[in-house]
């Protein structure tokens, strides 16, 4: 399927999606967080989309938001799309998780936990997975300083 | 009676694997690939393009060609050459010219990526091709590339 | 019981001189094979083996055996430290009583009863109690796991090693090791029994090496599933006699092998009959002919799983185990041995 | 049998068992925290970070040159196509068109370093299930491409032989000569594996039916490679997005629908049949031309995100970057194959013995460096 028609399939899903193909070879949706759980399900679900085979998730710090970035295959119909969901509470950053969708989610999910500290609701085991658990800090956020392992040149 | 086929099958495909190591064990002598050093120290010789260590090569009056421009020094991706330079006197040309002072160079630091010696624009650094690089004193993997008293060939621009 | 030793006389000097020397030579054939293993698994790897202690690296396991009595003997502070300690005496004095009663030439036999056969079977499964013990006791829970597999394997495997054995029984009639090999004179048993013995030497060959705990059957180690499995918290001295117990063990199992399909010390087709103190070599050689199928084994195949080895006890060896003995009672019966 | 212990006033009590960091089968710092009830598998936990250097957040701070020399350190047995999915990254993003005698080399040598990185893997399996000796005879082929490396790349393992823009030097003249004596070598190897692991009955029944793998599973779990492969799940990146000169060669993706560990095997012995069939059609044919094309000293890439796949040893190594028009990428994050199939490693386990783990954890053929990066 065509981004296009992507497009106009899954925009009359869920209110207030973003949409563009700006500086990406993929098409972006964003979505905001309270329907972020939603929309990965139609799109898993869907025979038309069918996007079975989730296979990047990146925590990204856009410096005043915290988000997460999935990238979506189908196996069936080999398109593919990047979902991206942000917010600005970089206190208590927290989404939903789709690891009830994609069973890899669950360690993509602790990666992104533990490099950004971004929560997942109903994550199964929602714990620190590369880092010890008494680690401070978010060592992927912009903001994490450690001066005395870290070599800024 | 398939009980007795599998073990027929079994046996076989048993000795198959025997046979193999079988074939080896009888040609010991030709065909081991073990290598038998330091006792081959002699024999042992690195390809052109082995990467042992960076050096710089000087010439017989104790000349090398780096002009100091540090273009390997922002290249190298940890930090493992630093060049301490100033601004001297060209003798022949008599103007202010940028000179190295020391070329150091922290084997222990560098991870033989060669982008240090792809980023020189007058070829002064190289690979050598030493593979003995181990040490007992940590300090001694700090180098300093440029012999003492050398200097900048003539006509060596960047 | 019946004592008779051969050699010299019955006293209680010449008992310990006859101990010291037996326990001599094969601590020294013990090392010996510790560098055959190496050089042969080395040959057929692709590798060298051991060349630099020594010439050929003859010298290698003597270093290697200083090194180990040197080596601090470390332990568990948890572990039950009688046990612990016990153990590998337990797992060596057994594998060295059973060297015993072999008879490495006509005359050179230390304690010839007249239970042989039964005494060696016995004695080579008391070893499994010192291995159990020590998994048990030095508290670690991969030597836990390592020893209850040695124990599920040995108590398995000890049927078809004396199944088997019992199945050449029947044709020489005796346990008695020196009137086993007189038996052999008019032929090997292995000919003589022909199709069932060679079943039976099958047979023996693969429960004897699962009996040594050696690959395919080292579920007891297993160093890809159990890192050193009950021995893992042993070094030093402790660690090479269960080091050494499992050489002399393939000894054994070899040497069994020998007696009882290849005629001992008799040289095939008498050859060499008229200088009796040549049996010695006949009996070494074909032993470590053994020996190296038994290596040539271990640098072969993979391991066998848990399950599957008992499965190919119970549900293979057992079974046709027993049928070989039926067939072999039919043999002796009806008289088609192969008598030269 | 089961059923009347559960049912019974008997207590029984889960027996941890801590499997690495240090330990023969887990081939690195990978530490599995084992729930077992005596030598049956309950649930396996795996426990990452021993070896975790931060790549990402180091590839923030270097250059894209600089990057491209920190993925050897990842998955180190396929190096050289790490390192080509970051300069493919920055190709695609620079819009680049590299010279085509740069895209056959890249690809003959992506394909060696795949043969070496699963003759690695033969040596590893065999030894992992207990036969010792495939390791030296799997080590004895590898040895030969290393040394087609080492003449060409001047490195055996971390070669870091391409840059952005195409490779660091020419091959060398012995190139093609000692590639197509390795080609002539291995046919004959493979066929020896064959005999000495893949047909032998103690391997057969270690490996069949052992760690199933559905193909829905698969996909779900987010597994590439061989590993998907043994499932029936075609998701071969080399066919569906052809990089380099991949688009110019015909091979079969090797494909095998049983799921268990047994498959696995098997797909990676099929894929070295057709990773040599590959080198065969091109390496009588390496196109002249420039071994690079011209870039600037200092590479900024363009505002955006830059999404770039290719097929490692492993699986789908996946490149995102994601640039504010700097030097440096603003976030870069790998996609490394060996994540997602070690998230599976439990599910296939449970249930299993403890020989079982270990042997499908063989055929996962995980590299700690890969998934810790």
């Amino acid at each position: 399927m065509t981004n296009e028609a992507l497009q106009n399939l899954i925009n009359g899903w869920i209110p207030l999606l973003e949409f563009t193909e700006e500086g990406s070879q993929f098409l972006n949706i964003s979505v905001k967080p309270e329907h972020f759980h939603q929309l990965m399900e139609q799109l898993k679900s869907n025979s038309e989309t069918n996007f079975d085979y989730l296979f990047c998730v990146t925590g990204m710090d856009w410096g005043k938001d915290l988000g997460v970035i999935y990238h979506l295959e189908s196996t069936t119909h080999r398109h593919i799309i990047v979902v991206k969901v942000k917010t600005e509470d970089r206190e208590n950053p927290t989404f939903d998780t789709v690891s009830d969708i994609w069973k890899t989610a669950e360690f993509h999910e602790r990666e992104v936990f533990d490099f950004f500290g971004i929560k997942f609701n109903n994550h199964p085991n929602m714990e620190r997975l590369f880092l010890t658990d008494e680690w401070e800090g978010f060592p992927l956020r912009k903001d994490y300083v450690d001066e005395v392992n870290m070599v800024i040149k | 009676m398939s009980y007795f086929g599998d073990i027929y099958k079994g046996i076989k495909t048993l000795l198959t694997g025997m046979s193999v190591t079988g074939k080896v064990f009888l040609n010991n002598k030709n065909n081991s690939i073990t290598q038998q050093y330091p006792d081959n120290r002699e024999t042992l010789k690195m390809f052109n393009r082995f990467r042992g260590e960076v050096v710089m090569p000087h010439n017989e009056k104790n000349e090398h060609t780096c002009t100091g421009c540090q273009k390997c020094e922002i290249a190298c991706p940890n930090g493992s050459i630093e060049i301490i330079w100033d601004r001297q006197i060209d003798p022949e040309s008599g103007k202010k010219k940028k000179m190295i002072d020391k070329h150091i160079y922290h084997l222990g630091m560098c991870t033989m990526c060669g982008l240090c010696i792809e980023a020189c624009p007058t070829d002064a650094i190289l690979w050598a091709q030493n593979y003995e690089n181990s040490v007992y004193d940590r300090t001694k993997l700090t180098k300093v590339l440029n012999q003492p008293g050398s200097k900048i060939m003539p006509g060596v621009e960047d | 019981m019946i004592l008779s030793i051969n050699i010299v006389e019955n006293d209680i000097f010449n008992m310990l001189l006859i101990a010291a020397i037996y326990l001599g030579i094969f601590s020294v054939a013990g090392l010996f094979l510790v560098l055959l293993e190496r050089k042969v698994a080395a040959w057929f790897q692709l590798r060298l083996g051991p060349n630099r202690v020594g010439p050929w690296g003859l010298l290698q396991t003597m270093a290697d055996a200083l090194k180990l009595v040197s080596k601090e003997l470390t332990g568990t502070i948890k572990a039950d430290k009688f046990l612990y300690n016990l153990a590998p005496y337990f797992v060596i004095i057994s594998s060295l009583m059973a060297l015993a009663v072999f008879p490495f030439t006509q005359e050179f036999q230390a304690f010839d009863i007249n239970i042989g056969i039964f005494f060696l079977i016995a004695i080579s499964s008391i070893g499994v109690i010192g291995i159990l013990l020590g998994g048990w006791a030095s508290n670690n829970k991969f030597a836990l796991i390592g020893a209850m597999r040695s124990g599920v394997q040995t108590i398995s495997y000890e049927l078809s090693v004396g199944l088997s054995l019992v199945t050449m029984v029947l044709l020489t009639g005796t346990l008695q090791l020196s009137e086993i090999i007189e038996v052999q004179k008019s032929g090997w048993l292995i000919v003589q029994g022909h199709i069932p013995a060679i079943i039976a030497f099958m047979i023996y060959m693969i429960a004897g090496t699962a009996e040594t705990n050696r690959a395919p059957f080292d579920m007891v180690e297993a160093e890809s599933e159990l890192g050193a499995g009950f021995h893992t918290e042993y070094s030093g001295m402790k660690f090479a006699y269960f080091f050494l117990a499992e050489f002399i063990n393939m000894f054994i199992i070899a040497a069994i092998g020998t007696t009882v399909f290849f005629g001992g010390w008799l040289s095939p087709f008498g050859i060499t009959e008229s200088i009796p103190w040549l049996g010695i070599f006949w009996f070494l050689g074909k032993t470590f002919a053994l020996v190296f199928l038994m290596m040539w084994f271990r640098w072969t195949f993979p391991r066998l799983r848990v399950d599957q080895l008992l499965t190919l006890e119970w549900k293979y060896l057992l079974p046709l185990n027993l049928l070989n003995i039926v067939l072999m009672a039919l043999i002796v019966w009806l008289g088609l041995t192969i008598q030269i | 049998m089961d059923t009347n212990i559960a049912n019974s006033n008997l207590k029984s009590e889960d027996y941890f068992i801590n499997m690495g960091p240090q330990h023969p089968a887990t081939h690195g710092v990978l530490r599995l925290l084992l729930t077992i009830d005596g030598e049956i598998i309950k649930k396996v936990e795996p426990d990452l970070g021993y070896i975790h250097r931060s790549i990402e957040k180091m590839s923030e701070r270097d250059s894209y040159q600089q990057i491209v020399h920190l993925t050897d350190r990842m998955d180190y047995l396929s190096s050289h196509i790490n390192n080509e999915a970051v300069c493919l990254t920055v190709e695609n993003a620079l819009e680049i068109e590299v010279p085509e005698r740069v895209k056959v080399i890249r690809t003959i040598i992506g394909e060696l370093t795949r043969i070496a990185s699963h003759c690695l893997w033969w040596g590893v399996m065999g030894m992992d299930v207990g036969a010792l000796t495939t390791y030296f005879y799997g080590f004895r082929d590898r040895e030969m491409i290393n040394d087609i490396f080492e003449e060409t790349c001047g490195a055996r393992l971390t070669m870091n032989y391409n840059i952005p823009g195409g490779l660091m030097f020419d091959i060398h003249p012995n190139f093609v000569k000692r590639t197509k004596e390795f080609v002539a070598h291995f046919k004959t190897k493979i066929p020896e594996y064959d005999k000495l692991l893949t047909g032998n009955v103690i391997f057969q029944k270690r490996m069949k039916g052992v760690g199933i793998l559905s193909k829905e599973d698969a996909i779900s779990f987010g597994a590439s490679g061989p590993v998907a492969r043994g499932s029936g799940y075609s998701c071969d990146v080399r066919k569906y997005y052809p990089y380099s000169a991949l688009d110019k060669v015909t091979f079969n993706e090797a494909l095998k629908t049983d799921g268990d560990s047994l498959a696995r095997y098997e797909v990676r012995i099929q894929e070295m049949w057709e990773s040599l069939s590959i080198i065969e059609q091109l390496i009588d044919n390496i196109p002249e031309g420039d071994y690079k094309v011209a870039t600037k000293a200092v590479i900024k890439l363009p505002k955006g995100e830059f999404y770039q796949k290719v097929e490692t040893a492993r699986g789908e190594l996946g490149v995102f970057i994601n640039s504010t028009g700097t030097k440096n990428p603003y976030r870069l994050k790998f996609r490394s194959p060996g994540f997602s199939n070690l998230s599976l490693l439990n599910h296939i386990a449970v249930g299993g013995k403890i020989g079982d783990l270990v042997a499908s954890m063989a055929t996962l053929d995980l590299v700690i460096p890969d998934i810790d990066r």
